[in-house]
């Protein structure tokens, strides 16, 4: 199915929650979503018949100075078609619904992406952090995020 | 047992343990888990009742240092190091996704060194998960001949770019070099001498009634679970889903040759047990000696540097490229601003992706098998944590 | 020089210089032993091993000990002190114990004892007790592992063991292993292996059960020793070191000879009961007091060479499995040969 | 570093010897802490393989630091890490050294400038005894180091030093 | 299959697997071993190998873009241009050097041995070389000053550039105001231009810093 489609059976779906589309000359057709009906689109494109995207490729955080946003790559295996969603978020109140109970993989891509750029999942069983400490400060892959002088005693810069 | 041992325990998940259960740290250091991966393991008697992986022991902040970088080109030696057991398979990847983004045509004697690379990296790599895999299941020699083998691959990557281990050999449009002269001769020699080795360690050790008894059904990941969690590579194939990138999104010219996608049968238990997992692996070689072969025997000739841009500044945008790793998946999503430097660089690796199940698969099982199920999911800490 | 010669006369100081003999033995023996297992391994592995101090390293051994006597002993802080120090010394008695009964030569036996292999069963089994104590007494999750994981293995491997034993005990109707041996006397066609010292017909009847218990016995003792594919105590990939995790420097040092002297004291059990002892092979060529001794060694020599062979062979099996292999496999395999070797020994 | 290091006043023929037998001891027989850390402990197993084998030197890996001489820090530390790493070399009993391996843990190596999340060299945290630079060191280069570090053993007394 | 059956088949395959192995084992103890033993023999290195960087300073025209290339910037270098009447020499490849290279460090503990700084190289002057052995007891001898200025010379370039610099906005002043004398007085002469000490700047061999003391084996 081409990304045509797909934005056409989605948009007959959610209307409003479309965004915006980008499905031609650009090197992965995607497709913005409002925050708020994320979960709910991805609900609806993983039971769909037609669509039945199961396989969640990848999930991730850019931050594009100001706002927040969400890159999901999706893929179906039965149908072998993919496209992409975006959503975006102010950075002051980043909060996005949570599909871990859609697709299982995004807990810890969400537990990254709530690592690094701060994301709050609503709805995430487990959001701690991953992979840096507990007790660590800030989201580095902010693009405003200083790297601290000590962390626990230990020089941090060269 | 005192008073003070009747306390209940909290895990970091805020579980609250029975007294007879105990909580044992595997990790950082410990000899199973192949790096410095934490397992709290929440053990009853010899069982595992819970698993919580603590994962970052090894975040070397690979995507934020690919925002400092002055040039896409110096993305390629942090790739490398990302998962250092396959690093020519990550720059494949990187390459991908960046010539996706930049819409590059790249000489077809490129593509057919790069494939001969991947697969020559994916044998590697696959020796060393073999191996690794032997060792935890106390069996120390087939580690010592893989590697014995694995050394000779080494030497062809030495030879044609330099480094044993991280090359930065795949370049954006190209290759730093062409392959030297003797190497098609010493690759074909390679071949016929590995297949030997393949066939002992067969015997050795996949075949090893021991080794059986200690993986068939062990670890049984079923079909739809391995695809709800994402999960990629043998991995998947372990679970009997036909599902391979090489064919079926194919990437370079993976399509003209002649392979097969191995899947796990269940011969010796359940599809999707640690056994099918391994044996995957161990005849995914077979198919990759394959198409070495087949390449090296049908080498264009052309020039590898034809392509390679001078100074690369995308149009704004993103890209996802993903290539069959080794491990799976291995996907890097660029996005890009106008500007030399790589706005924001995403990798997505399959050892994270698929170490995400094993609080699933080991519920239930004893410590030694959850030795063995950390083995067979085949995780390099590179990776995971980046 | 008479009072030294009156003091050797002593028979309480003849009694101690004879008990030291098996110690210098086992001292120089584990040391030849830790050689050859780093020497065959590697080879097994293409490798070279110990190559830089000596000739081919053959001194590397003493180079280790050496070191492991200048480590720091560390006994961490909630460990139980006496039991932790106690523990390694305990192992190690339990194994030279044994030595006493043991057979060298047809001229020397420490103790040449009726209850012979029975008190060498009951000696080894101290060991399990210095096994316990060790894990125990670190306060380490992992020791603790170890340790009750090898006592639930030797107590359960010392039974088809025994039994296999008790076949061996019904055939020669003698436990003394020094008329165990005599027994077997005579050249490769007296041993037991081959069906004894008896009529053709019940030695070809005797044959394929002596098999089957040379076969229970090799594969308890190596359990017994904590050998692969029965090595989880210490399995490496799952308890880190097991029971000796916390140990260093020469209480370490002393676990590692214990093991290797284990591993000839089982080698030698073998040896005694199957394959005639310190008799030689070819029947009164080559026998004698001293031949006989090299003759002993050298058959201990390769069952301690078969072990390290299955070791860099096969992989390690799992908890359940290895009690299945002892319960469900060896046991009813030895009490079925015990009932044939009675119907043959009384027929 | 030893039990016996430094506690003699002054040097002779016996102490000399014994000094250099025990050190003979001490270097030969080098016990390896068997843990990787990243690209480096690929190059450590290769080092301990077939091809270069590091047990021709007495380098055994052992799984407890208990049993250990030498720690080889093989790869990045980073921020999460470095406060294991300093419990496991405590628990190593002396005398005992340190081995950095790596760009990465000599001084940070690639992730020198941005790496918010690694230490900058093991050194900040461990004394090292000898470092490896090479990114990763070939095996060779490794083998090299200890070498290195045996020739330092090689030079160690138990004569108390002199106040200068 | 019965139970009675997998028990018995069981059995018969763990030993005949376990004698499969045992097999393949004593075969590959017989047959010879595959160890390089290092110190004493040493392997041919091929003509790519990258290894330790080697930098020729007297070829380097201080370009700089090495360290713009290098992806962990472990390159320090600094450079003052020289004034037009100075000669520094040439490269061996012809080139004329017009910069003064006072600094030229590479911390090669930080160093990737990527290759990267050795491709834009337009002299050819650095490489990587097949030198593998160089540990080091303290770690700040990993930091390679390959620059052989001495910093008295180091003094001596920094004085005569700046000489040069005021001698040009001298001469500058000189022209704008002679230009502003030429448009009030619609009259000018050229000042003379003063004349510059001539003091060549030796490539000093006195103290050669720590750096590789091999040259590098390939070309």
């Amino acid at each position: 199915m081409t990304a045509q489609e797909i934005h056409d059976i989605l948009k007959s779906q959610f209307g409003e929650a479309i965004l915006e589309a980008k499905l031609e000359n650009v090197p992965d057709p995607f497709i913005k979503i409002q925050t708020e009906k994320i979960k709910e689109v991805a609900e609806f494109t993983k039971s769909d018949d037609r669509l039945q995207f199961d396989y969640l490729m990848c999930l991730s955080g850019v931050d594009y100075k100001g706002k927040l946003g969400i890159t999901y790559h999706l893929y179906s295996m039965t149908h072998r078609h993919k496209i992409v969603l975006k959503i975006e978020v102010p950075t002051e109140t980043p909060n996005v619904p949570s599909v871990e109970s859609v697709w299982k993989t995004a807990n810890w891509h969400e537990r990254e992406a709530y690592d690094l750029f701060g994301f709050n999942f609503v709805g995430h069983p487990d959001q701690r952090r991953i992979l840096l400490p507990e007790d660590w400060e800030g989201h580095p892959l902010r693009k405003d995020y200083q790297t601290p002088e000590f962390y626990n005693g230990m020089k941090v810069p060269y | 047992m005192t008073e003070t041992h009747l306390h209940a325990i909290k895990t970091s998940t805020g579980r609250t343990l029975r007294t007879e259960e105990m909580v044992v740290n595997m990790g950082p250091q410990h000899p199973s888990t192949h790096g410095v991966l934490r397992l709290e393991v929440v053990l009853d008697g010899e069982i595992v009742v819970d698993v919580i992986p603590h994962l970052g022991y090894l975040h070397r902040c690979f995507e934020k240092h690919c925002e400092h970088m002055t040039s896409y080109q110096q993305v390629i030696p942090y790739v490398d190091r990302m998962d250092y057991v396959a690093a020519m398979t990550n720059e494949h990847a990187f390459v991908v996704a960046a010539e996706k983004l930049l819409k590059i045509e790249v000489p077809e004697r490129v593509h057919y060194i790069r494939i001969i690379m991947a697969e020559l990296q994916r044998i590697a790599s696959h020796l060393i998960a073999i191996g690794t895999f032997g060792i935890d299941m106390g069996a120390f020699t087939p580690f010592l001949y893989y590697f014995r083998d694995r050394e000779k691959i080494l030497e062809l990557f030495e030879m044609t770019c330099g480094a044993r281990l991280l090359y930065n050999y795949i370049w954006i449009g190209g290759l730093s070099h062409d392959i030297p002269p003797q190497f098609v001769e010493r690759t074909k020699e390679f071949c016929t001498d590995f297949k030997k080795t393949l066939k002992e360690v067969n015997d050795l050790l996949n075949y090893n009634e021991i080794f059986i008894k200690r993986t068939a059904n062990v670890g049984i990941l079923p079909k739809d679970l391995a695809i709800n969690y994402a999960c990629s590579g043998p991995m998947l194939r372990g679970s009997g889903v036909d599902f391979d990138l090489r064919r079926d999104d194919p990437y370079t010219l993976y399509n003209k040759f002649e392979w097969d996608v191995i899947v796990g049968k269940g011969e010796m238990g359940t599809v999707g047990d640690v056994w099918d997992r391994n044996i995957v692996r161990q005849r995914e070689m077979w198919e990759s000696l394959r198409i070495i072969e087949q390449a090296i025997a049908t080498l264009p000739e052309g020039d590898v540097q034809k392509a390679v841009p001078k100074r690369i500044r995308p149009v704004p945008g993103d890209a996802y490229g993903r290539v069959e790793g080794p491990r799976g998946e291995l996907g890097f999503y660029i996005v890009a601003e106008d500007s030399v430097t790589p706005y924001r660089i995403k990798a997505r690796a399959p050892a994270f992706v698929n170490l995400s199940v094993i609080n699933e698969i080991s519920k239930g099982a004893m410590l030694a098998d959850l030795v063995a199920i950390m083995g067979s999911i085949d995780i390099v800490l590179g990776e995971v944590d980046r | 020089m008479e009072n030294i010669l009156a003091f050797l006369n002593e028979p309480a100081v003849t009694m101690v210089l004879l008990a030291l003999i098996p110690l210098v033995f086992i001292l120089v023996y584990a040391l030849v032993t830790i050689y050859f297992e780093m020497k065959v391994a590697a080879h097994i592995q293409n490798r070279l091993a110990y190559m830089e101090t000596g000739w081919h390293g053959v001194i590397q051994p003493i180079a280790d000990m050496l070191k492991l006597l200048q480590k720091e002993d560390i006994i961490p802080t909630d460990a139980d002190k006496f039991l932790f120090i106690l523990a390694p010394y305990l192992v190690f008695i339990g194994t030279y114990a044994s030595f006493a009964v043991m057979p060298f030569s047809s001229g020397f036996i420490g103790s040449n004892i009726d209850l012979g292999i029975f008190y060498l069963v009951a000696a080894s089994s101290l060991v399990v007790v210095g096994l316990l104590m060790a894990g125990w007494a670190s306060n380490n999750k992992w020791s603790m592992f170890g340790a009750l994981r090898s006592a639930a293995q030797i107590v359960s491997y010392e039974i088809p063991g025994v039994l296999a034993i008790l076949g061996v005990v019904m055939v020669f109707g003698t436990m003394n292993m020094q008329t165990m041996t005599q027994m077997q006397d005579g050249g490769i066609q007296n041993w037991l292996i081959i069906g004894g010292n008896f009529p053709l017909g019940q030695k070809l009847a005797l044959f394929p059960f002596m098999f089957i218990l040379f076969i229970i016995y090799l594969l308890s003792s190596m359990a017994e020793v904590n050998r692969t594919p029965f090595d989880l105590p210490e399995a490496e990939s799952e308890l880190v070191q097991g029971y000796n995790t916390e140990y260093s420097g020469m209480k370490f040092a002393i676990f590692y000879l214990a093991e290797y002297a284990n591993l000839f004291l089982v080698s030698a059990i073998v040896v005694v009961m199957f394959f005639g002892g310190w008799t030689s092979p070819f029947g009164s060529f080559m026998s004698g007091t001293v031949w006989s001794a090299f003759w002993f060694v050298l058959k201990g020599m390769s069952f301690v060479f078969l072990n390290i062979w299955l070791r860099w062979t096969l992989p390690r099996l799992r908890v359940d499995q290895l009690m299945y292999v002892s319960w469900k496999v060896l046991t009813p395999f030895a009490l079925f040969c015990i009932i044939a070797i009675g119907f043959i020994m009384v027929i | 570093m030893g039990l016996l290091d430094q506690k003699f006043e002054n040097s002779n023929i016996v102490v000399t010897t014994m000094d250099n037998l025990l050190n003979w001891a001490r270097l030969s027989s080098l016990y390896q802490m068997q843990f990787g850390l990243a690209c480096c402990a690929i190059e450590m197993m290769a080092a301990s393989a077939s091809n270069f084998d590091m047990m021709r030197f007495g380098v055994i890996p052992r799984a407890t630091p208990r049993q250990c001489d030498v720690m080889i820090v093989s790869g990045t530390v980073t921020l999460k890490m470095a406060s294991r790493i300093k419990r496991l070399y405590d628990q190593m009993p002396e005398p005992r050294y340190v081995i950095s391996m790596g760009s990465c843990s000599n001084c940070g190596g690639p992730y020198w400038e941005h790496g918010y999340h690694v230490l900058k060299g093991v050194d900040r945290v461990i004394p090292v005894d000898v470092y490896v630079p090479g990114c990763p060191p070939r095996p060779e280069a490794l083998l090299e180091g200890l070498i290195k570090l045996q020739e330092k053993i090689r030079n160690e007394t138990m004569v108390k030093k002199k106040a200068v | 299959m019965t139970a009675l059956t997998i028990y018995f088949n069981d059995i018969y395959r763990a030993i005949s697997s376990a004698l499969i192995g045992m097999r393949i084992t004593i075969r590959q103890m017989v047959s010879p071993t595959v160890t390089l033993q290092y110190p004493h023999e040493k392997k041919q290195m091929p003509d790519r190998v990258r290894n330790r960087l080697y930098m020729n300073y007297d070829d380097c025209i201080g370009c700089e873009l090495c360290a713009k290339a290098c992806p962990v910037d472990c390159i320090e270098i600094e450079v003052m241009k020289a004034p037009p009447t100075e000669t520094l020499g040439e490269t061996s490849t012809g080139q004329k050097k017009r910069i003064y290279v006072t600094k030229f460090d590479i911390d090669i503990a930080k160093c990737c041995y990527c290759g990267l700084c050795v491709f834009p190289c337009p002299t050819e002057c650095l490489k990587m070389t097949d030198v593998y052995e160089f540990s080091e007891y303290d770690r700040n001898n990993l930091i390679y000053n390959f620059g052989t200025m001495s910093a008295v010379e180091v003094e001596t370039a920094k004085l005569k550039v700046k000489q040069y610099d005021e001698e040009q906005t001298a001469k500058k002043a000189a022209a704008a105001a002679q230009a502003a004398a030429a448009k009030a007085a619609a009259a000018a002469q050229p000042a003379p231009v003063p004349e510059i000490p001539a003091a060549p700047v030796t490539p000093a061999q006195s103290e050669q810093p720590k750096g590789p003391d091999t040259p590098p084996t390939q070309q």
